[in-house]
């Protein structure tokens, strides 16, 4: 190593020690953050997104019982992402289909050969053959449960962008279609946004949750999340989809 | 009890991180990133069993799941006769 | 009851005990075929014992369990197989040199691979 | 469980020296890979169930696929 990379390191090492100073516990500047079992949830977030609760009406939660909390999702970053932030969710997605979109402007020539010359191997072409369903079927569960349990329509659709991944890694004649994929995500891009402007006829404001929450805890609660979230989540795993597809075959 | 099974796991992640950082090929690290894998899918189940909180599991699931895929596209790499 | 959660709990450390050896397996093995053997075969018995062991611990938990341990029975061989495969095409000779030598092109009979 | 949680950390710093220090892409990739292993782990134990299942797929399977072929472009363009 040169001498500007040590340097470099020496600088880094102290900014660390100095951050670490400003976050530990013995100087009290209201930024503590606590050690790796001692923290309380409630200090972590803020504590009315726990509670459901913005408008400081908060009633005592129980699972499985209270009928009709504000954004009637049990996980709680659920209710985050996909209520108090859909706005801010609705502009990832299409960050997410502009770096889609750019990659299949550069790269997407359907009629080109796999980056891999030759198939994989027996075992390995009948373990995926077993193993995409299965993968594609743990997808589907991440994203219908992505309200109850962590997890959601990111990680589902990366869960299925993965297992057509391993198909394209065992099998070099496997192609997508793409015209299939495109219309996919332009129908959950279009639902997503019919179901912001159904919100903001019925309740006058975007991406308002307008059917009834249920119980807080089972399958069909929280109202419009798990709708949302299953659109997020075909949108997600067309996209990534496409992405490792244009990837691999150039 | 699980204390003992923590320490058992230290162990363990100790001697293949020297094995990964050591290992004279790719192939061997390769082979280190793949039973370290397995090793932190073991410490997510049990770590789930010490916390006791049964919506964890389902991150060892996913870990379990697809935690081959990495090893499968390096070695396709490996294999070489790349197009 | 007690009987099933100490059952689950000899089943755990019994596990990472295995995954202990499994991991001083691949650091004192001579070659990279046998650091294979002993990172994969040991560490799937040590990981497939832990996780029904957190099942039998907890009985309410088992069925989700079984169906980690199952992912974990498909994927881990498929991966230490191409490991190997890849490995040897790629030139690594092994250390020990043996008898029998199955993957020289020679001794090859029927493509396997074509089959579908 | 806090002194598992150090060692991970030390494990993380030293696989992120490594990918910058490796002379070999290869090498490099399956260090970040490594990495964003560990990185899920201690998320899981910092009590952040989403973020460590979104790095865990995330870290293992794309983007060390995405890494790789672009290693295999980068090779043909060397080659050519």
């Amino acid at each position: 190593m040169r001498f500007r990379d040590y340097l470099s390191l020496f600088l880094v090492i102290i900014l660390g020690f100095i951050i670490f100073q400003a976050f530990d516990g013995t100087i009290d500047n209201g930024l503590n953050i606590k050690q790796f079992g001692e923290v309380n949830l409630s200090e972590r977030t803020s504590i009315h997104y726990i509670n459901k609760d913005v408008n400081n009406e908060s009633t005592q939660i129980i699972y499985n019982e209270s009928k009709n909390p504000e954004s009637g999702s049990a996980n709680y970053v659920t209710s985050i992402i996909a209520n108090y932030r859909a706005l801010d969710t609705l502009g990832e997605i299409t960050v997410l289909f502009i770096a889609a979109a750019g990659l299949a402007f550069v790269l997407g020539d359907h009629n080109k050969n796999n980056a891999f010359a030759s198939d994989a191997s027996f075992i390995v072409k009948i373990g995926v053959k077993i193993l995409f369903p299965l993968l594609f079927l743990l997808g589907i569960y991440i994203i219908i449960h992505g309200h109850l349990t962590p997890g959601g329509g990111f990680q589902g659709g990366a869960v299925i962008a993965t297992a057509i991944l391993l198909k394209f890694l065992a099998y070099k004649d496997y192609k997508l279609n793409h015209t299939g994929l495109t219309i996919l995500e332009s129908f959950a891009g279009i639902s997503f946004l019919i179901i912001g402007l159904i919100g903001l006829y019925t309740d006058g404001s975007f991406l308002t949750n307008f059917l009834a929450n249920g119980t807080i805890g089972t399958l069909f609660s929280a109202g419009v999340i798990p709708i949302i979230y299953i659109l997020i989540g075909i949108k997600v795993g067309a996209e990534l989809s496409g992405i490792i597809s244009n990837l691999i075959n150039a | 009890m699980l204390n003992f099974v923590f320490v058992l796991i230290f162990l363990a992640l100790i001697l293949s991180g020297f094995r990964f950082f050591k290992g004279p090929s790719s192939s061997d690290r390769v082979v280190a990133l793949d039973t370290l894998t397995t090793i932190i899918s073991v410490l997510l189940v049990t770590s789930s069993l010490f916390f006791d909180n049964y919506i964890l599991l389902d991150i060892s699931f996913v870990f379990a799941a697809l935690s081959f895929t990495s090893v499968i596209v390096i070695s396709r790499y490996l294999e070489g006769g790349n197009s | 009851m007690i009987l099933l959660t100490t059952l689950g709990y000899i089943m755990i450390i019994l596990g990472s005990l295995f995954l202990l050896l499994g991991a001083l397996g691949i650091v004192r093995m001579p070659d990279l075929y046998n650091r294979i053997q002993a990172g994969t075969k040991a560490t799937t018995l040590g990981a497939l014992s832990s996780i029904i062991g957190v099942g039998l611990v907890n009985p309410n938990w088992f069925f989700k369990t079984l169906i980690i341990a199952i992912f974990i029975v498909l994927t881990n061989p498929i991966g230490s197989h191409s490991i190997a495969r890849s490995s040897y095409k790629s030139g690594l000779k092994p250390e020990l040199q043996s008898e029998i030598d199955e993957y020289k092109p020679e001794n090859i009979q029927d493509e396997r691979s074509d089959l579908r | 469980m806090m002194i598992l949680s150090y060692l991970l950390i030390l494990l993380m710093i030293i696989g992120a020296l490594a990918a910058v220090l490796f002379e070999n892409l290869l090498n490099s990739i399956i260090s970040l890979g490594l990495i964003s292993l560990i990185a899920a782990a201690l998320m899981f134990i910092l009590k952040a169930p989403d973020v460590a299942m979104t790095e865990a797929i995330i870290g293992a399977g794309l983007t060390t696929s995405i890494f790789i072929f672009t290693l295999i472009k980068i090779n043909r363009g060397d080659s050519q």
